[in-house]
C-alpha cells in the first residue's frame, strides 16, 4: 500500500507536540520552541500541497483512503480518505496555523511551550476532523479538538478567559453528544438492517432510514453543528470566545472551527437524512438569513473591534448556510468556497486586530482614529481584506457569495433577496468601522507614535492578501476539484428524496 | 479439565494471605522500624492476578459457591489493578499520617479479598458474609485517623447506615431462602423462573430488599446520602480505594444476581431500575456542581458513574453487559488516579482538599497537574481517553436496549459534570497560587504510579479492542 | 396444641413489647438489659421452632457475649443521658416532625410486609413435620456444605478485630 | 401450633420496631441495638423457614449471621468509643461536620 | 488588444501604488498619463478597427478566461467592443487622459506619496471603468461596476483626515451598495430566467419574445437593473451622495461624478437596450424617474452657493436627461448627450477647479466675483461649457438635449416633455448664475485667499489650461457627430450606435426608433429647436438680469418665497429625513434593541439562564444533605418503603 499522507498529516503535528515536551519551557527557550512549531506547522502545510498536487480533480470520490480495523467489535474502523470537499478545507487548517503561530509571536508571552503544543494538537485533532470517514473516529476527534481551544482561550485569554472558555466549552459539548447518540443510534440501525455494527460513512450513507428517525438524527446532528456554525440563535457563544481568545485562538477559530459546523452538514447531516434534511432545509435556509441581517446589524453597533468581526462572522455564516441550505450545485459549492474565503479574509481581520491590541492593548474602536497616517501599510492590508469580507469583485469574498445567491435564488428567490441584503449591510459596519480606525486625524496621542509593520507582520500579511486576490481572480483554480464533490453530495441527497418532499419546498 | 475444585479461590486466598502476613510483619515490627509491609500486598496480588490468569477460561467451581468464571475473573483483575495503585497511593498518606502500616495495609487487603469473594461468589450467603468483609474492612479504613473527628465520623456514618442497609440485604436473603430453600443462585434462578408470569409478593419482597442491599453498596440514589460523607471524611488514598474497590465488587454481585437469578423478574424491577439511575445521574451531577471540597465533588461524581453503570446494568443487553466490565475498570483506573494525586498533595497541616487549594498547581507540580488534567477529562469522558470510550460504550448499550431517554439525561449530565471537573483544571492553569509552596514533595512511587494509571488511562482510550473484546467474552461465559 | 400457641404469643408479646421498650429508653442501660429480655424470648421462640441449637447459641453469643459487650461500653463511656432538641440547635429536617414521618415510614413497612406475607396465600402454612434438630447434624453440615462460608467468617472475624483494635485502642500519645 | 406466616409477621413486628429505632433514637448505642433487633428479626425469619423447609440450612445460617452481628458490634462500638473520644457525646446529630 | 486597454492603466495602478511614493511627483505623474494616453491611443487603434468593419458585423470579442464555473453556470471574462462600448472607451480614455494631465498640476501641493496615491487610484479607476463598459456580461461588467464604485470610494475620500470626506466617500459606496443590491438579483433573476448573463446572449432571447404587455419577468429585471443604475447615477431615490462626493479632489469630481462614472448607470441601460425594450412598464418608469430627478436637481441647483455643488447638481439633472431619454426609447439620444456631457461637464468641473485652484480652496460663490479679468483662460472656457449645456444652439449640448426632447415629444409624452423643457430653462438660469457670481461683477475682496496670493490671482498653469481648452473645443465641436438630419446631418451617431440597441443585425429597428428621415418630423423637430433654443437664451436672460444687474431683486424673490427658497437651500431635507427615517432608527434599534436586549439578554440570558439554574438546583439539593446521620437513615428507609410499595402495588 502507498505511503499513508492523511495519517501523516495527523500525526506530524502530534510529533511536534511531543518533540517540544523535550524542550524546557523558559524564556531562553521560547526561541527554538517557536521554531520547532513553525517549522512543523510549515511541514503540514507543505504536505496539505502535497496533498492537493496528488488529488485528481475530476473525479467525486474519496481519495488517499486509509482503512485499519479499530475496534472490530462494533465495526469501529480508522477510515479516513478526502475528498475536493475537504481537501481544501485540510489546506486551509495547514495554511492558517503557521500564520496563527507568527501571529501571536509577541502577544504570547508565559508558557510558550504550552501553547504551541496546544496548538498543534489543536491542528492534529482538526485535520483528523476533516480526514475521518468513520464516524466514531470523527467523533473523537471533534470533541478532542475542544481541550486545547479550551486551554488556548482559558489560558493565554484576555480578563474574562475563563468564563468564555468554558462557555465554548459546554455550549459546543452540549450540542455534540446528542449528535454522539445520534451516531449510535445509526450504528444500531446498521446492525439491525445488516446484523454486523458499522460506523463506516460510506456504508451508512447506503442505510435507509425511516423517516421519522430520520428527522430525529437529523436534529441531533444540526443541532450541533449548528452550534458550531453558529446557527443563529445559537451564536452567542461566539462573541465571548471570540473576544477573549488569544489572536491565535481567534485565527483558528473563526478560521477553521467554524467551517466544521457547515462541513458537518454537507459532510454527514445532509447525505446521511436526505429526506429529513429537505424537510428541514427550508428552515435552516430562514436561520441562515437571519443571521445574515442579525449578525450584520449587532455587528454594527460592536464598540469592541473582536466582537464586531465576531457578529460578522456570524453574519457570513449565515450567508453560507443559506447556501448550502439551497441544496443546489451553486449554492452548495459556494458555500465550500465562502468557508475558504471567510477563514481566509476572517482570519486575516483577526491576525490585523491581534496587531493593533498587540501595539495598543486594547480593542476598543473609539481608542483608535487616523491610523491610516500612522501606518499606511498596515492600513492598506486591513483595507485589502476588509474589501474582501465585504464581497468586493475581483477579490474572494465576491465569488462564493455569488454562487451562494444564485444557488439560493434557484431555491428560493425571496429567502435569496433577503439574503443579498447582507451585500449592503456587510458594507455599512464594515467601512463605518473602518473610517472610524483609521480615517479622520489622530485623536488618540497614544496612537501618534505607533510603528508599521514588522517584517514579521508583513509575513503573516502577505500570504492572506495575496490568497485574497488570488482565490478573487481565478477562483477556478479552487472550485475545480470541489466542483465534483458537491455534484455527488447533491444527487445523493435528491435521489434519496421522493418528489413529493422536493416539490414541497 | 484438571483444575481441583478449590482452585477457585486461590486468587482472593492469596490476597488474603498478603493480610495475613502483613499483621504478622507488623507485630515484628520493632519500634520506627521501617519495613515495606506494602510490598507484601504487591506479592500476594500479584500472585492472585498470575492465579487468575491461568484460571482464566476455565470456569471453576469450588466448594459450590465460588465461581472462578471469567467475569468474575475480569472483575478480580480489575480489583487487583485497583488493589495496586491503591497500595502505591497509600504510601505517602501513611507516612505522613503515621498510621499503623500493617492494620491499614492488612485491612486494605481482606477488604479486597471480600471484594473479589464478593464477584465470584454464586451464592447469596457467601455474597453476604463476603460484603461484611469488605465493608467492615472498610469502615475501619475509613475511620482509621483516629485522630480526626471527620475521619471518625465518616467511619461512623459509613458503618451505621451500612449495616442498616446489610439487615435489609439480609432480610431479602431470608425471604429468598424461604421461597427458594436454598441460597445458591442457580437454584433461585431456575425456582423463580419456573412462576416468573405471577411473582409471588414474597419474592417481590425478597427482590426489593436485595436491590436496596446492592443500591446502597453502589451508592444509587436515594442511597446516597453515606456516599459524601465518607469519602470526604476518609483518608485520600482509602476513598480512592473504596469509591472504585467497592463500586467494582457491589455491581459484580449486583450484575451476578440480578442479571441471573432475578432477570426473570426484570418486568419489576426494571422501571424501579430506571427510575433510580436517572435520579442517580442527575443528583449526583448536580450537586456535584455545589461543592468546594474536592473529594465531595468527586464522591458526587462517583454517584454519577454510579448511574452510568445502572443504566448499562439495566439496558443488560450483550452490549451493557460488556459496557459494565469496561467501565469499572477505566472508572476504577482513572478515579483512583485522580485521588492518588489528592492524596500525594495531602499533608497534615494543609490536606489541600479544596479546589481553592488547587490554585496555582499548574506551574508548582506541572507534571503532577497534567496528570490530573488527565484523569479529570476521563472522568468527564473525553476522548481520547479510556473514559470517554466507556461512557460511549454504556450509551450504545443503552441506545441498542432503547432506552434513549436515559441516554440523553445522561449525555447530558455528563456534560454538566464536566463543568465542575473542569473548575479544577481552571484552578491548576488559569489561577494563580494566593499561597506559594503549600504542596509537598510528591514520592516516587506515588508518581510512578499515577503515570503508569495515566497511560492506561490513554491506552484504554486508543486501543480499548483487546479489553473490550475480553470484556465481551467473559460475560458471553455467563448470564 | 394450645399450649405451644399459648407461648408463641407469650414470647411474641414479650419480644415485641421489650423492643419497643429498647427504643423508647432513654437511658442505654435500660435498653440493652430489655434488649436482652426480647433476646430471651426469641430463644424461647426457636425453642418453639425445634431448633433448640439456635436458642442455645442465642443466649449465650447473643445475650451473653455481645450484649455484655454492649453493657460493657455504655459503662465504660458512663452513658449520658441522650440530649433533647433544645440542648442543640437542630437541621430543620431533624427536629421532631421529620422523625415522625420516620416512625410513619416504620409503620408503612411493617404494612407492606405484614400485607406480602400475610397475603401469600397458605402452601407456606403448617409446618410439616420432621425438624432437623440434632447438633451433630448441624455440624455435619457446617463444616462440610459451608465450610467454606464458614472460612469467611474466620477473616471476617480477623478483620473485626484488628479494627475494634485499631479504632479503639487509645492514642499512644494521648492521657 | 403457629404456622409460619404468624413467625414472619412476628418477625416483621420486630424489624420494623428495629428500623424504626435507626433514626427515633438520639443514642447511638441505642441505634446500634436496634440494628441487632432488625438482625435478630431477620435471624427469626431464617429458622422459621428453614423449620418450614425442613432443613438445618436456616440454623446454620442464623448461626453465620450472629456471627456477623457480633463482627459488627465489635467494630461499631470501637467506632463509638472514637467518636465519644471527640465529642463527649452519642448523639449522632452531633457529628455533623461533614455536610452538603 | 481590448485587454491592454484596461490593462495600462492598472499597470500604471500597480506601479505607483508600488513604487509611487519612492519616485518623485513628476515621475508619478508621468506613469500616470503615461498609461491613460497609450490607453486612448489603443482604444483608438480598436475603435478604427471596429468602424472597418461592415455596420452588421461591428464587434470585436475577446475571450480572456473563464472566470468561474459551477454546474452550468460559467462566467466567461470576456470583453466585447461594440458601438456603443467605442464611444464610451474614447470618452473614457480620452477625457480620462486630459484630466489626469490636469491633476498633474491641480495635486500639485500633495506630498510625493499622497501624489502617487492619487494617480494609482485615477489609474485604477480608469482601468475599472474600462472593464466596465468593454465586459461581454453582466458580472464582468458587474466587476467594473463595483471596481469604480471603490475607487470613487477612495478618491472622494482621498483626504481621509477630513470627516466630511471620510463620510461621503462611506456614504458614496453604500449609497451604491444600494443599487448594486438590486443589480445582483436583477442578474440573478437574468440568468435563471435566460440561462445566461452574457448581454448578446440575453438580447436574443428577449428579442425571440415579444415586449411584455403586463409587468413580467422582464419587466422586473429591468426594474431591478435600472434601481442598480440609480444607484449609480444618482437618480430618485440614490442620488444623494453624488453631491456629497464633491468633498473630493475637484479633478475627481471631473472624471468620475460628471463624465464617466455615474454615466455608467445610463450606459448599462443602454446595454440592455433590447431587454429594455421588452418590458414598456419599465421605461415608463424611467422616464419618469428620469424627469423628475432632473427637475428636482435643477431647482436645487438654483440656489446652491458651492460652486462644485451646483455642477454637482446640474450633473444629476444632466443624468435625469440621459433617464428620459433611454425611458422614451430614444437610447442613441441618450448616449449622444452623455458623450457630450461628458465634454462640457467635465470642463466646467476643471473649470471650478481652476477657479477653486487659484483661490487656493475657495469654493462659495458669494467670496467669489469678477474673477473675468483675472482668470481669462479658466472664463472664456468656463463660459463655453456654460453655453453647451445650457443648450444654446450650435454647441454639442444643444444638439443631443434637442435630439431628447424631440424624441420624448414624438413618442408622445407631452408632459414629460414640458418639464424637460421647463428643466433646460433652469440649467440656462443656475449655469449662468454661477457663471455671472464667479467670472463678473467685482471682486469680493474679503475672500481668505486675497491674502496669501497677494492680491494677484494666477491663471491656470499650462497643464490645467491644456485640458480646458481641449475639452472646451470638445463641447464646441462634439455635437456635429450627431447632427440631426433636420440640420442638414444625417444622425449618423445614431445610425452608427443602432447595432448596439438591437438584439441581432436583422432585428426589427422601427420598434426602437422613431421614423427620423419623415418630412412632417422635419418639421416638429425644429419647432421644438427653436421653443428649446428660445429657452436657453430667455434663462440666460433671467440670470443676467437676477444677477448681475438686480441682485436686489434676487434677494426680493428668495426673501419673498424664503419657504420655498429654505427648502430648496436644503435640498428639500431629503438627507435629514433619510437619516431620521432610516438611518438612525436602524442604528439605535439593533444596539438598544438587538444587541443590548435580544442578544445579551435574551439569546445569551437564556443560556446562561440554563447553567445558573441547574447550579442552582445543585445548592437547593445539597441541604438534604444535612449531615445527620439519622436522616441519612431516614432517606434510605424511605427509599426502601417507596421501591416495595411500587413492587407490590404496581
Amino acid at each position: 500500500m502507498s505511503f499513508p499522507i492523511l495519517t501523516s498529516l495527523v500525526v506530524l503535528p502530534l510529533v511536534g507536540a511531543i518533540l517540544l515536551l523535550f524542550v524546557n519551557d523558559d524564556e531562553p527557550h521560547a526561541g527554538l520552541i517557536r521554531n520547532i512549531s513553525l517549522v512543523v506547522s510549515g511541514l503540514v502545510f507543505a504536505e496539505t500541497l502535497l496533498l492537493w498536487s496528488r488529488f485528481s480533480s475530476g473525479s467525486a470520490e474519496f481519495q488517499f483512503i486509509e482503512r485499519h480495523d479499530w475496534i472490530p467489535a462494533f465495526g469501529i474502523t480508522y477510515f479516513v480518505g478526502v475528498d475536493g470537499i475537504s481537501l481544501l478545507l485540510l489546506v486551509l487548517t495547514g495554511f492558517l496555523t503557521p500564520l496563527a503561530l507568527v501571529g501571536s509571536w509577541e502577544s504570547v508571552h508565559h508558557r510558550m511551550r504550552a501553547f504551541c503544543v496546544c496548538l498543534l494538537l489543536l491542528e492534529s485533532a482538526m485535520i483528523g476532523v476533516f480526514v475521518s470517514l468513520d464516524l466514531f473516529l470523527f467523533y473523537v476527534f471533534w470533541d478532542a479538538m475542544l481541550i486545547p481551544m479550551y486551554f488556548l482561550i482559558g489560558i493565554w485569554g484576555y480578563d474574562r478567559r475563563v468564563y468564555a472558555a468554558l462557555k465554548f466549552l459546554l455550549y459546543t459539548m452540549a450540542g455534540s453528544v446528542l449528535m454522539l447518540l445520534a451516531i449510535l443510534g445509526l450504528a444500531y440501525l446498521h446492525n439491525t438492517a445488516t446484523g454486523v455494527y458499522s460506523f463506516d460513512l460510506l456504508k451508512l450513507y447506503t442505510l435507509s432510514i425511516p423517516p421519522n428517525l430520520q428527522f430525529w438524527f437529523f436534529l441531533a446532528f444540526a443541532l450541533a453543528f449548528a452550534i458550531k456554525v453558529p446557527l443563529f440563535p445559537f451564536h452567542t457563544w461566539l462573541p465571548d470566545a471570540h473576544v477573549q481568545a488569544p489572536t491565535a485562538g481567534s485565527v483558528i477559530l473563526a478560521g477553521v472551527l467554524l467551517k466544521m459546523g457547515i462541513y458537518g452538514y454537507v459532510r454527514f447531516a445532509f447525505p446521511l437524512f436526505p429526506i429529513a434534511a429537505t424537510f428541514f432545509a427550508p428552515y435552516l435556509g430562514i436561520l441562515g438569513v437571519i443571521g445574515i441581517i442579525y449578525g450584520a446589524l449587532v455587528a454594527m453597533v460592536q464598540p469592541d473591534l473582536k466582537k464586531l468581526v465576531a457578529y460578522s462572522s456570524v453574519s457570513h455564516l449565515g450567508i453560507v448556510i443559506v447556501g448550502i441550505a439551497s441544496m443546489t450545485q451553486q449554492g452548495v459549492e459556494g458555500g465550500v468556497y465562502q468557508m475558504l474565503n471567510h477563514g481566509v479574509s476572517t482570519g486575516g481581520l483577526f491576525l490585523i486586530v491581534g496587531m493593533l491590541s498587540d501595539r495598543r492593548h486594547t480593542r476598543l474602536i473609539a481608542e483608535f482614529g487616523g491610523l491610516k497616517r500612522v501606518m499606511p501599510h498596515l492600513v492598506a492590508a486591513f483595507l485589502i481584506i476588509t474589501l474582501s469580507s465585504i464581497g468586493l469583485p475581483g477579490l474572494n469574498g465576491f465569488v462564493g457569495e455569488f454562487l451562494i445567491l444564485l444557488g439560493a435564488f434557484r431555491a428560493d428567490p425571496k429567502l435569496a433577496a433577503f439574503a443579498t441584503t447582507g451585500v449592503i449591510l456587510s458594507a455599512t459596519y464594515m467601512l463605518w468601522m473602518f473610517q472610524r480606525v483609521n480615517y479622520g486625524p489622530v485623536t488618540n496621542e497614544k496612537n501618534a507614535a505607533l510603528k508599521d509593520l514588522s517584517p514579521r507582520e508583513w509575513a503573516v500579511l502577505v500570504p492572506i492578501i495575496a490568497l485574497v486576490v488570488l482565490m478573487g481572480v481565478v477562483p477556478n483554480l479552487f472550485l475545480r476539484p470541489i466542483g465534483p464533490s458537491v455534484d455527488r453530495v447533491v444527487n445523493q441527497i435528491h435521489q434519496a428524496v421522493p418528489v413529493r418532499i422536493q416539490a414541497g419546498r | 479439565m484438571m483444575m481441583r475444585s478449590f482452585h477457585a479461590i486461590v486468587p482472593m486466598a492469596c490476597v488474603a494471605a498478603a493480610g495475613i502476613a502483613a499483621m504478622t510483619a507488623e507485630a515484628f515490627r520493632g519500634r520506627g522500624e521501617r519495613m515495606p509491609i506494602g510490598g507484601l500486598g504487591v506479592v500476594g496480588l500479584v500472585g492472585a492476578a498470575f492465579a487468575s490468569i491461568v484460571l482464566w477460561n476455565h470456569n471453576v467451581i469450588s466448594f459450590g459457591v465460588v465461581a472462578a468464571d471469567n467475569f468474575g475473573l475480569f472483575v478480580t483483575m480489575t480489583l487487583i489493578v485497583i488493589g495496586l495503585l491503591s497500595l502505591a497511593i497509600s504510601a505517602p498518606t501513611v507516612e505522613r499520617e503515621g498510621l499503623p502500616q500493617g492494620e491499614y495495609y492488612a485491612l486494605m487487603l481482606f477488604s479486597l479479598s471480600g471484594m473479589m469473594l464478593m464477584a465470584t461468589a454464586v451464592d447469596l450467603l457467601v455474597i453476604f458474609l463476603a460484603l461484611e468483609v469488605m465493608s467492615i474492612g472498610v469502615y475501619i479504613l475509613t475511620g482509621i485517623r483516629r485522630d480526626s473527628p471527620a475521619s471518625t465520623e465518616a467511619a461512623f456514618k459509613y458503618f451505621l447506615l451500612g449495616a442498616f442497609s446489610s439487615a435489609f440485604f439480609l432480610y431479602g436473603i431470608a425471604f429468598t431462602y424461604g421461597l427458594t430453600g436454598s441460597t445458591r443462585l442457580d437454584r433461585i434462578g431456575s425456582l423463580i423462573a419456573a412462576q416468573a408470569m405471577a411473582p409471588t409478593p414474597m419474592e417481590l419482597l425478597a427482590l426489593g430488599l436485595l436491590f436496596v442491599g446492592f443500591a446502597f453498596k453502589v451508592s444509587a440514589v436515594p442511597f446516597h446520602m453515606w456516599t459524601p460523607d465518607a469519602y470526604e471524611g476518609a483518608p485520600p488514598a482509602v476513598t480512592g480505594f473504596m469509591s472504585t474497590g467497592v463500586k467494582a465488587a457491589a455491581f459484580a454481585a449486583f450484575a451476578r444476581v440480578f442479571l441471573s437469578a432475578f432477570e426473570p423478574l426484570r418486568a419489576d424491577w426494571g422501571a424501579a431500575l430506571w427510575v433510580i439511575a436517572a435520579a442517580t445521574m442527575v443528583i449526583g451531577t448536580v450537586v456535584g456542581l455545589a461543592q468546594s471540597n474536592v473529594k465531595r465533588m468527586l464522591a458526587y461524581s462517583s454517584i454519577a458513574h454510579g448511574g452510568y453503570l445502572l443504566l448499562a446494568l439495566l439496558s443488560a443487553n450483550d452490549v451493557g453487559k460488556g459496557a459494565i466490565l469496561f467501565y469499572l475498570l477505566s472508572y476504577g483506573i482513572t478515579n483512583l488516579g485522580a485521588f492518588g494525586v489528592i492524596a500525594a498533595l495531602d499533608t497534615k497541616e494543609h490536606p489541600n482538599d479544596q479546589i481553592r487549594d488547587y490554585a496555582g498547581l499548574g506551574h508548582e507540580h506541572p507534571g503532577l497537574a497534567a496528570l490530573m488534567t488527565i484523569f479529570l477529562l476521563s472522568l468527564g469522558g473525553f476522548p481520547p481517553m479510556a473514559g470517554f470510550i466507556a461512557k460511549w460504550y454504556v450509551f450504545s448499550a443503552a441506545i441498542k436496549a432503547g432506552y434513549s431517554w436515559l441516554a440523553i439525561i445522561g449525555v447530558l449530565t455528563s456534560v454538566v459534570s464536566v463543568f465542575f471537573y473542569l473548575r479544577i483544571v481552571v484552578m491548576m492553569y488559569m489561577t494563580p497560587a494566593d499561597s506559594p509552596a503549600r504542596f509537598p514533595q510528591v514520592p516516587k512511587l506515588v508518581a510512578v504510579a499515577l503515570v503508569v494509571s495515566a497511560v492506561l488511562i490513554i491506552y484504554l482510550g486508543i486501543l480499548p479492542t483487546r479489553i473490550i473484546d475480553l470484556a465481551a467474552a467473559s460475560i458471553s461465559t455467563i448470564f | 396444641m394450645g399450649s405451644e400457641l399459648l407461648l408463641f404469643y407469650a414470647f411474641g408479646a414479650i419480644a415485641i413489647v421489650a423492643s419497643l421498650l429498647v427504643i423508647a429508653q432513654k437511658n442505654p442501660i435500660y435498653s440493652v438489659l430489655l434488649l436482652i429480655a426480647s433476646f430471651g424470648a426469641l430463644s424461647g421462640l426457636y425453642v418453639l421452632l425445634e431448633a433448640p441449637f439456635v436458642a442455645v447459641i442465642q443466649i449465650i453469643v447473643y445475650a451473653g457475649a455481645i450484649m455484655v459487650l454492649f453493657l460493657f461500653v455504655v459503662m465504660l463511656l458512663n452513658a449520658p443521658h441522650e440530649d433533647t432538641e433544645h440542648d442543640l440547635h437542630l437541621h430543620p429536617l431533624l427536629r421532631g416532625g421529620p422523625l415522625r414521618f420516620g416512625a410513619a415510614l416504620a409503620v408503612a413497612l411493617i404494612v407492606e410486609l405484614g400485607w406480602a406475607l400475610t397475603k401469600d396465600g397458605g402452601e407456606a402454612g403448617a409446618f410439616p413435620g420432621g425438624a432437623v434438630t440434632s447438633v451433630s447434624a448441624i455440624g455435619r453440615s457446617l463444616f462440610t456444605d459451608y465450610a467454606f462460608a464458614f472460612e469467611v467468617t474466620s477473616i471476617l472475624i480477623l478483620v473485626a478485630m484488628v479494627g475494634a483494635v485499631v479504632l479503639a485502642r487509645r492514642e499512644p500519645g494521648t492521657k | 401450633m403457629p404456622d409460619l406466616n404468624q413467625y414472619l409477621v412476628l418477625s416483621a413486628i420486630l424489624f420494623g420496631i428495629g428500623t424504626a429505632g435507626v433514626f427515633l433514637r438520639r443514642n447511638s448505642i441505642t441505634v446500634l441495638l436496634s440494628i441487632e433487633i432488625m438482625l435478630n428479626a431477620v435471624n427469626l425469619t431464617f429458622v422459621a423457614f428453614g423449620r418450614a423447609l425442613g432443613s438445618a440450612d436456616g440454623q446454620i445460617i442464623v448461626f453465620f449471621v450472629m456471627t456477623v452481628a457480633a463482627a459488627e458490634a465489635a467494630v461499631g462500638l470501637a467506632i463509638v468509643i472514637g467518636l465519644f473520644r471527640h465529642r463527649e457525646s452519642l448523639n449522632p446529630d452531633v457529628f455533623t461536620t461533614l455536610k452538603w | 488588444m481590448l485587454l491592454l486597454i484596461a490593462l495600462l492603466p492598472f499597470l500604471g495602478f500597480l506601479v505607483n501604488a508600488s513604487f509611487g511614493r519612492r519616485v518623485s511627483k513628476g515621475a508619478a505623474g508621468a506613469v500616470a498619463c503615461g498609461v491613460m494616453v497609450g490607453s486612448f491611443v489603443v482604444s483608438g487603434a480598436a475603435v478604427w478597427r471596429l468602424i472597418a468593419l461592415p455596420p452588421e458585423a461591428r464587434a470585436i470579442v475577446q475571450h480572456v478566461y473563464t472566470w468561474f464555473s459551477s454546474g452550468d453556470f460559467s462566467v466567461a471574462f470576456t470583453l466585447r467592443l461594440d458601438p456603443l462600448s467605442s464611444v464610451m472607451i474614447l470618452v473614457i480614455t480620452g477625457i480620462g487622459a486630459l484630466i489626469h494631465v490636469y491633476s498633474t498640476a491641480y495635486m500639485h501641493e500633495e506630498t510625493d506619496s499622497e501624489f502617487a496615491r492619487y494617480f494609482s487610484y485615477l489609474n485604477l479607476f480608469a482601468a475599472f471603468m474600462l472593464v466596465l463598459v468593454l465586459g461581454a456580461n453582466m458580472l464582468v461588467m458587474f466587476v467594473g461596476w463595483e471596481g469604480v464604485g471603490l475607487c470613487s470610494y477612495l478618491l472622494v475620500g482621498f483626504w481621509y483626515q477630513k470627516k466630511s470626506a471620510s463620510d461621503a466617500g462611506k456614504k458614496a459606496f453604500i449609497v451604491n451598495r444600494v443599487g448594486d443590491f438590486a443589480f445582483v438579483l436583477g442578474i440573478l433573476l437574468t440568468f435563471v430566467r435566460f440561462g445566461s448573463i452574457d448581454f448578446q446572449t440575453v438580447a436574443q432571447s428577449a428579442a425571440a419574445l415579444g415586449p411584455e404587455t403586463a409587468f413580467g419577468t422582464m419587466s422586473l429585471i429591468t426594474l431591478l437593473l435600472f434601481i442598480g443604475a440609480t444607484g449609480k447615477s444618482a437618480q430618485i431615490p440614490l442620488y444623494v451622495w453624488l453631491p456629497d462626493a464633491m468633498e473630493g479632489p475637484t479633478p475627481v469630481s471631473a472624471l468620475i461624478h460628471a463624465a464617466t462614472m455615474v454615466t455608467a448607470g445610463v450606459y448599462m441601460i443602454g446595454r440592455n437596450a433590447v431587454l429594455f425594450s421588452h418590458a414598456p412598464e419599465t421605461l415608463a418608469i424611467v422616464a419618469v424617474i428620469g424627469v423628475a430627478t432632473a427637475l428636482m436637481a435643477g431647482t436645487i441647483g438654483l440656489v446652491q452657493n458651492d460652486i462644485k455643488r451646483v455642477l454637482a447638481y446640474s450633473t444629476v439633472s444632466q443624468l435625469g436627461y440621459m433617464f428620459l431619454a433611454m425611458g422614451v426609447g430614444a437610447f442613441s439620444a441618450g448616449i449622444f448627450h452623455l458623450y457630450t456631457h461628458a465634454f462640457f461637464k467635465a470642463l466646467l468641473f476643471l473649470g471650478s477647479g481652476a477657479v477653486i485652484h487659484a483661490l487656493s480652496g475657495e469654493q462659495d460663490m458669494r467670496r467669489m466675483g469678477g474673477l473675468r479679468t483675472e482668470l481669462p483662460i479658466t472664463y472664456w472656457t468656463f463660459l463655453i461649457g456654460s453655453l453647451a449645456i445650457a443648450g444654446v444652439p450650435f454647441l454639442s449640448g444643444f444638439f443631443s438635449k434637442d435630439e431628447i426632447l424631440y424624441r420624448t415629444y414624438a413618442s408622445g409624452h407631452t408632459v414629460l416633455w414640458v418639464v424637460g423643457l421647463l428643466t433646460s430653462l433652469l440649467t440656462a438660469i443656475y449655469m449662468f448664475r454661477v457663471v455671472f457670481l464667479t467670472f463678473h461683477g467685482e471682486r469680493a475682496h474679503e475672500t481668505s485667499s486675497a491674502g496669501h496670493h497677494g492680491g494677484h490671482l494666477h491663471d491656470a498653469p499650462p497643464a490645467m489650461a491644456l485640458a480646458l481648452i481641449a475639452l472646451a473645443i470638445g463641447a464646441v465641436v462634439a455635437g456635429y457627430a450627431g447632427l440631426p438630419a433636420s440640420l442638414g446631418g444625417s444622425d449618423r451617431f445614431a445610425t452608427y450606435l443602432q447595432p448596439s440597441f438591437t438584439a441581432a443585425p436583422i432585428a426589427a429597428r422601427a420598434d426602437l426608433d422613431a421614423p427620423a428621415g419623415a418630412e412632417a418630423a422635419e418639421g416638429l423637430e425644429l419647432g421644438l429647436m427653436a421653443v428649446s433654443s428660445a429657452a436657453a437664451l430667455g434663462g440666460i436672460g433671467l440670470a443676467f438680469f437676477f444677477f448681475l444687474r438686480r441682485k436686489s431683486a434676487a434677494r426680493a424673490v428668495a426673501e419673498r418665497f424664503s419657504g420655498l427658497h429654505r427648502l430648496l437651500l436644503n435640498k428639500y431635507y431629503v438627507d435629514e429625513i433619510y437619516d431620521a427615517a432610516i438611518v438612525q432608527p436602524i442604528r439605535i434599534a439593533s444596539e438598544e434593541g438587538l444587541w443590548k436586549v435580544v442578544d445579551v439578554q435574551i439569546i445569551d440570558g437564556l443560556v446562561n439562564g440554563v447553567g445558573e439554574s441547574v447550579s442552582g438546583g445543585g445548592d437547593l439539593l445539597r441541604r438534604l444533605q444535612t449531615g445527620s446521620v439519622r436522616a441519612y437513615a431516614a432517606s434510605l428507609f424511605f427509599g426502601v418503603v417507596v421501591l416495595l410499595g411500587y413492587l407490590l402495588w404496581r
